[in-house]
């Protein structure tokens, strides 16, 4: 039989964001499967090009196409609708369709664990993050962190600054700096050049990383990081496809299915922390929540009562920051 | 005009080795022979001097000595040794240098750094050296410059010494000066000629290409005369009799360079500034009328431009009362294009009054464009139509509206303004330097032209020549400084006696030297 | 060189220019080609899946030629600041503005009319853009500063200002917190034409470079802009008023970008996202450079550089070559085409 | 600001400054020549990635920062047959090399992404590295910084001392002069264009070898285009280029700086800052009379000897 074939569309080239060049890390694992073989389209904008890209992909015959960013879920659907035989899998959208589903990662979930440790290491209670794009994902990411942070250290909080990139290792190096001239001694990350590590290595203090173990970029800074790993994810997709077994549904994995993970805790950590972490981990893995009530936003105000918890499509829109993050989500 | 003039060399025949031997030199642009089968020979401690008309070929052939230009054929001997001139650096290691018609200095660079431009010389300089070696040099030619100034503050005549120096720094033998005196005032060119009466005696070879056949007789010990690119007589100068003599040799028919004028009464009043000032020009009263015209000569750079400019709408008056046409400057020339009376013919052809890369119909254009508007579409055929008229009527070559401007030479490109400038039937022209460059032949034309429009318009001339303004002129002023040192009548012979020394500042006398040529 | 002598062309070159033009574009493709090589693909293969992909099926002439219309317009602009010996690099930013003027009412006032709503979306676009472009003619008649870093610099701000609109005040409640605007009404879109695949904006394109052909060939005004860009000194010497002529051509220009950008938001998008910024404006640079600034050419090369888009689309997808390939290939043409043009203005013949 | 975020504030103005200067001179140099070069954000990143990738495959930073130069001069020299020998619009060629500059770095880079590369690390120079202030500010940085502390003060001598840069200077004002003169004026453009790209390439490596030790698709993020305003702003002098560099290098360290410290302004229009600024700097530094020391004959095209 005829190779399944595979596309993968991607907004940014694969060299350029972490955030492709994560997906793209799948892809590879898929390219590895048996019977299947892959291509993908890197540097697609929103909107109209991305239609036409993942139309050409549908029209020359692919089995399943994902597409990995926002702005192609509409595009998607419309192509969607064209070729009913394909299946389109958009990320980190919310539409569906009956040849349609959507996915993407809890990486909050480790994020709030890497806040755990980081709150825990911070001795001047400032902590820094140097942020991408001001975008749900990212702040998702930021308050995750900082409620991570609050239950370790009440009294820390987060500081952030916006560069406007994924991958720019000498403007995020930069950004770490100020952070850390601001007096954070632990920094954070959202994009995935190693710029902010190096930074946090040279001034002796602490780091967290993203997206992949970056322990070698600085071995004495790194603490742990939260870590991507679509590649099962992928490779179980593809095979349901394969053996019929796939159904347009809205998935959203998270720490127990390992589609996130959280890179190995440095040995500078101390052992009741880690312990800590860990056991908070296994609750989560086994259905703990973290965005439970009481949550306050920035400005003291409360967002979620005491109990609640956050459904999956607040979280999808989240546009503000907790309480004990400083900066503004513009 | 000073006895310095006259330094015939002792030696007076032309026997002897020469430095410098041309042989069956040619030289040609694409279809164009600018030189055919020249012979040429250069000899120490005399002056020859180059004639011949526009487009004779004198700067080509002079550009080939100097290495700017490739001979197509024939052969250079230096001390008859044949020399291969590749490059200027070659030419200059041989010991030939040129003084170009257009000054070859660095403006932003200082006179001392100008001077050892290109020289080989150690990889590291000190300016104090530099400057040391300069004024040594200049002393011992009885030059008077200051090495540390920047050559855009000097004047014509120091910039020319610069250039003269930096032929002398490098040890030239040959020194070829192209028009050097264009642009000098006649004091400047006493001193150029003091100069080369030093250089022959220093045993330099000299060669002086000039229109003005008076200052030829003065200085040239050889005249060599050019036509069409080929040499048609060679000859010391003692056997030339007189400028007219020359001027048929050069042009091949007789030329007087008189013209018939006839008075003329003055109308209206066109132009009146009072207390003018625009930048280096202060405090200028100035009427032009109907009917006459008014010549402004002085040396370049003494506030002739800003006052053009002011008065022609490039430039903003700074203070005073400018009227045009009985209305206030702003007045005027908010409505400017429209009524189009207003004629300037600048000495800058190329860059100012023309477009270099345009067609001649484009350039036409330029300045009549609203006579051939109709609502806002612009109506070429027509324009086109007349352009070929006006062209073949005023001997423009090539008479045709699609050649680039570039193509065409300096006096061509000259006609064509004209043509232009005519066309419109100005009532006040502003004619800047209108023959700078051209030949006799050429200049009489020009002339002419200037005397006909008078009987419609009033004319501004501003010329540096003092022959052309008393030629063609009703009224005289001199500027020096940014002032108008005086205005006067062509008539009144004391004061016109006296322009050369109020060119150059020299005028009014102070008090004291007036008492003393009272008393003597 | 030794032994050889250049010459200037007294007579322009004609048709043979053409032939140095095709010249040109084949060695820089056999350039690109080289670079191919080295990744280990087959250049000769990668080329024609690249041609196919942009010219080679009905679908792919229709985005080519949908792709070719900001490009197109943002090249029409540019040539006639060109034109004018002012350098506008600014286009991108001048689109970008020209497609936050647009905009403006779908976003405030989403529910006015279509014959309302589109007319003066275009107004806005259209005084937006011309203004980006007029600011820094401005600045360079006024304070003589350098119009290429000025309209550059404006660029980014261009884009800086779009980001904060679409992050900020602009942002689409229902969005997810992504940053863009709601979709635009149906009264606020450019449509298609009939059933085909062409939208409006392909006529748009054809009648404002009719407009700009007889505006540039035909009339006074573009008569003054050529000699302003022949000679400044001789422009002023004309009465031309030098000053505001740049200032108004720079409007123009940047006009022609801001309806290039309203045209991408209305009819492509239907709404206003950072993605909109797909560096049209510095294609249309190349554009308006291989075209000689001229209209009907302009149309012919944008419609090649927006099939070079397309086309590396389908190399990426079948040969899996980077999507930088196309800017090599866009700077390796414009960079031969001029070298190239020594040929049409001087002829070198032997000594 | 307190002292304690100044002194660090300012040391991070000099190292972000510092890749801008590298290029500012090197651009200086080019336009000293008389040709415009507005190829420097391509030339930069060619040289980021070149010596990005000879650092990771040598592993001698010296070498790499060499060879990132020789790159430069590579891309220059492109821009150089364009213009000199064909004689082709300078503007346009320096655009086009930098399209294509960035589609080559793109193209090759892809594979090196999220690899570290060796590079030059900051230390304390002896006794200057100890000054109070002084010392953190501008002696404890890599090598590269200090050598660009004594890059303007040698393309100064270069230019005013020594016999080369006098006729490469007459070349960018008056090359009819400077060739009558019997100067080879095409030679001293190349010279010119040469020299400067080495500068830029070199510019690009700090940014991948001493800023980061990393690569990425346009590592240089438009500082090749701030380098051209700024020799515009330096009045075409070397010594000055130094305080336009860093003055650079502090507003995108204050911008960042900013947002540390809590601010409530939107990223997007803090973004804008360094734009703004040079447009400013562009207006303040052209609106004044007289000569700027813009060289004469900056971007003509040196016609053929007949
Ligand atoms: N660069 C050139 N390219 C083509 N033709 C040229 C060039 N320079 C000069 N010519 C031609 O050669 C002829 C001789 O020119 P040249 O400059 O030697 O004349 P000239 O005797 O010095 O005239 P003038 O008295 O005006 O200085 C000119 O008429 C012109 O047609
Ligand atoms: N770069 C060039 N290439 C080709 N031809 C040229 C060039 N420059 C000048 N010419 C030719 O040279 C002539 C102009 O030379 P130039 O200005 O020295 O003439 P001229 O000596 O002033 O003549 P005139 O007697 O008309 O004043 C034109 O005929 C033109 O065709
Ligand atoms: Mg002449
Ligand atoms: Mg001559």
């Amino acid at each position: 039989a005829e190779d399944l074939q595979v596309g993968f569309v991607y907004v940014s080239p694969v060299g350029d964001a972490g955030w492709s060049y994560a997906h793209d890390q799948g892809r590879l694992a898929v390219e590895a499967m048996d019977g299947v073989s892959t291509s993908f389209v890197e540097a697609v904008a929103e909107g109209p090009d991305s239609e036409r890209v993942i139309l050409n992909m549908a029209r020359k015959g692919y089995d399943v196409i994902f597409a990995t960013s926002f702005g192609y879920m509409d595009p998607m659907l419309k192509v969607a609708g064209q070729f009913p035989d394909t299946v389109f899998m958009h990320c980190s959208g919310f539409k569906l369709a009956d040849n349609m589903g959507n996915y993407f990662g809890r990486m909050y979930q480790a994020r709030y664990l890497s806040g755990m440790v980081a709150g825990a290491m911070t001795e001047s209670n400032t902590l820094g993050y140097v942020a991408a794009f001001p975008i749900p994902e990212v702040i998702r990411g930021i308050n995750a962190f900082t409620l991570g942070v609050r239950a370790m250290n009440p009294e820390a909080t987060v500081r952030v600054v916006w560069t406007k990139t994924w991958y720019d290792p000498a403007t995020e190096k930069e950004a770490a700096k100020s952070l850390l001239d601001v007096g954070a001694d632990v920094i954070a990350q959202h994009q995935d050049s190693a710029g902010p590590q190096e930074a946090a290595q040279e001034r002796g203090v602490y780091s967290v990383g993203y997206n992949s173990d970056m322990s070698q970029f600085a071995p004495e800074a790194h603490l742990t990081a939260p870590i991507w790993n679509w590649g099962p994810f992928y490779v179980a997709t593809v095979e349901k496809v394969r053996s019929g077994e796939w159904q347009a549904e809205a998935t959203w994995p998270g720490l127990a299915e390992g589609i996130v993970d959280l890179a190995p805790i440095g040995d500078m950590v101390p052992q009741e922390v880690k312990d800590q972490v860990m056991a908070k981990m296994g609750a989560i893995k086994g259905g703990e929540r973290v965005f439970v009530g009481p949550i306050n936003d920035q400005d003291g105000v409360l967002k979620v009562a005491e109990g609640e918890t956050m459904s999956d499509e607040e979280l999808l829109g989240m546009t503000w920051f907790v309480e004990g993050v400083i900066g503004t989500t513009q | 005009m000073s006895n310095l003039w006259l330094i015939h060399s002792e030696a007076e025949s032309m026997d002897g080795a020469p430095i410098i031997r041309l042989e069956g030199i040619s030289k040609s642009f694409a279809e164009l022979k600018a030189n055919g089968d020249i012979s040429l020979s250069l000899h120490q401690g005399r002056v020859l001097a180059l004639l011949g008309e526009n487009g004779a070929g004198k700067s080509t052939l002079m550009s080939i000595l100097a290495g700017q230009l490739q001979p197509d054929e024939g052969v250079i001997y230096l001390h008859e040794k044949p020399l291969n001139i590749s490059s200027t650096d070659k030419a200059i290691e041989a010991g030939i240098g040129m003084v170009y018609q257009h000054f070859t200095l660095v403006a932003a660079m200082s006179v001392a750094e100008n001077i050892f431009l290109g020289h080989r010389a150690p990889l590291f300089h000190r300016r104090r050296t530099l400057e040391k070696r300069v004024r040594e040099l200049a002393e011992a030619y009885a030059m008077d410059i200051n090495p540390a100034a920047r050559i855009a503050d000097l004047s014509m005549g120091e910039k020319q010494q610069v250039e003269i120096l930096k032929l002398l720094s490098r040890d030239a033998d040959v020194l070829i000066f192209d028009e050097p005196t264009a642009v000098l005032t006649p004091l400047e060119v006493e001193g150029l000629f003091t100069t080369i009466g030093m250089l022959k005696k220093a045993g330099k070879a000299i060669v002086f290409i000039s229109h003005k056949l008076d200052e030829v007789m003065a200085i040239a010990d050889d005249i060599a005369v050019l036509r069409r690119g080929r040499i048609v007589d060679v000859r010391p100068a003692l056997q030339v009799s007189s400028t007219a003599e020359l001027a048929s040799l050069m042009v091949g028919r007789e030329v007087l360079l008189t013209v018939e004028r006839q008075p003329m009464p003055t109308r209206q009043l066109l132009l009146r500034a009072s207390g003018l000032s625009a930048d280096v020009a202060r405090n200028v009263d100035l009427q032009v009328r109907q009917g006459e015209i008014v010549a402004i000569v002085g040396v370049a750079g003494n506030g002739q431009k800003p006052l053009i400019e002011a008065i022609c709408g490039l430039r903003r008056p700074d203070s005073g009362d400018l009227e045009l046409f009985g209305k206030p400057w702003r007045e005027f020339f908010s409505r400017y294009c429209q009524d189009n009376i207003l004629s300037y013919i600048s000495e800058d052809r190329q860059g100012l009054a023309s477009c270099q890369e345009l067609d001649l119909l484009d350039n036409f254009l330029l300045t009549t464009r609203f006579d051939f508007c109709s609502g806002p579409f612009l109506l070429k055929q027509r324009a086109r139509r007349t352009i070929s008229g006006l062209l073949e009527e005023f001997g423009v070559t090539p008479p045709d509206p699609q050649a680039q401007a570039w193509q065409l030479s300096g006096g061509n490109l000259q006609k064509m303004v004209l043509s232009r400038e005519f066309y419109r039937k100005p009532l006040l022209i502003v004619a800047e330097q209108p023959t700078q460059g051209l030949d006799i032949g050429a200049i009489e034309e020009v002339w002419k032209l200037l005397l006909m429009a008078r009987e419609q318009a009033g004319i501004l001339l501003i010329t540096s020549d003092l022959g052309e303004a008393l030629s063609l002129a009703d009224r005289v002023a001199v500027m020096y400084g940014g002032l108008v040192v005086d205005t006067f009548s062509r008539h009144d012979d004391y004061k016109v006696e006296q322009i050369p020394q109020m060119m150059a500042g020299l005028w009014p006398p102070k008090s004291d030297e007036l008492t003393r040529m009272a008393t003597a | 060189m030794p032994g050889m002598r250049i010459i200037k062309r007294q007579e322009p070159l004609g048709w043979r220019s053409c032939l140095v033009l095709l010249v040109a574009i084949g060695f820089s493709l056999a350039l690109g080609g080289g670079l191919l090589l080295v990744r280990g693909v087959d250049p000769v293969a990668a080329m024609g899946t690249l041609f196919v992909g942009a010219f080679g099926s009905r679908y792919g002439i229709e985005d080519s030629a949908l792709k070719a219309i900001p490009i197109f317009l943002c090249s029409l602009g540019v040539a006639l600041a060109f034109r004018l010996r002012v350098w506008n690099i600014g286009a991108e930013g001048q689109y970008a503005l020209g497609a936050i003027g647009a905009s403006w009412l779908p976003v405030a006032m989403p529910d006015l009319p279509a014959y309302l709503l589109l007319p003066s979306m275009i107004t806005m676009a259209v005084v937006a853009g011309g203004m980006w472009g007029a600011i820094p003619a401005f600045f360079r008649q006024k304070m003589r500063t350098n119009e290429i870093i000025v309209t550059l610099m404006m660029n980014y701000i261009a884009i800086s200002l779009l980001d904060y609109m679409v992050y900020g005040p602009w942002k689409d409640p229902a969005s997810y917190g992504f940053p863009m605007t709601a979709t635009f009404p149906p009264a606020a879109v450019v449509g298609k034409i009939g059933t085909t695949a062409y939208s409006w904006g392909l006529v748009h394109a054809f009648v404002l470079a009719v407009l700009i052909w007889v505006f540039t060939t035909y009339t006074r005004l573009g008569y003054e802009i050529k000699v302003g860009g022949a000679n400044v000194r001789a422009a002023r010497y004309a009465g031309i008023p030098y000053d505001r002529l740049v200032i108004g051509v720079m409007f123009l220009s940047g006009a022609l970008a801001g309806w290039a950008g309203f045209l991408e938001a209305s009819s492509t998008l239907n709404r206003l996202q950072p993605s909109i910024m797909a560096n049209y404006g510095y294609t249309a640079i190349v554009v308006a450079w291989l075209a000689r600034l001229n209209p009907f050419y302009i149309a012919v090369a944008s419609f090649l550089l927006a099939g070079l888009r397309v086309g590396v689309e389908s190399l990426q997808l079948d040969m899996q070559v980077p999507a930088a390939f196309g800017l090599i290939i866009e700077g390796l043409v414009l960079l031969s085409v001029l070298a190239g043009g020594f040929f049409t203005t001087y002829r070198v013949t032997r000594r | 600001m307190d002292i304690a975020i100044l002194i660090p504030l300012l040391a991070a103005t000099v190292q972000s400054g510092t890749p801008i200067l590298y290029a500012t001179l090197g651009e200086i140099i080019t336009e000293r020549s008389g040709v415009l070069n507005l190829g420097v954000e391509g030339i930069m990143i060619v040289g980021a990635l070149t010596g990005f990738v000879v650092s990771l495959t040598t592993g001698n930073p010296w070498l790499a920062f060499f060879a990132a130069g020789a790159a430069g001069c590579l891309m220059a020299a492109v821009h150089g047959v364009v213009v000199l020998l064909f004689l082709g619009n300078q503007v346009v060629s320096g655009l086009a090399i930098t399209i294509f500059g960035l589609g080559l770095a793109n193209y090759f880079g892809t594979p090196f992404v999220g690899q570290a590369a060796p590079g030059f690390d900051p230390f304390a120079l002896p006794i200057l590295g100890n000054i109070p202030a002084l010392g953190e500010i501008f002696f404890r940085h890599d090598v590269l910084v200090y050598i660009s502390y004594l890059l303007p003060l040698a393309i100064w001598l270069f230019l005013y001392v020594t016999r080369i840069g006098l006729n490469l200077r007459a070349t960018g004002e008056a090359p009819v002069a400077a060739r009558a003169a019997g100067i080879g004026v095409v030679a001293y453009r190349w010279l010119g264009i040469i020299m400067g790209g080495f500068c830029m390439g070199c510019g690009g490596a700090y940014l991948s070898l001493a800023y980061t030790h990393l690569w990425t698709n346009n590592l240089t993020g438009g500082r090749g285009w701030i380098a051209v305003a700024l020799v515009i702003f330096s009045f075409w002098r070397p010594q000055r280029a130094v305080f336009g560099a860093y003055l650079f290098g502090g507003i995108m360290a204050v911008q960042l700086r900013l947002q540390a410290s809590g601010t409530t302004i939107p990223s997007s229009l803090l973004l804008m800052l360094p734009y703004t600024l040079t447009i400013a700097v562009l207006v303040f530094s052209s609106w004044r009379r007289g000569s700027t020391g813009e060289p004469a004959a900056l971007g003509t095209t040196i016609e053929p000897r007949q």
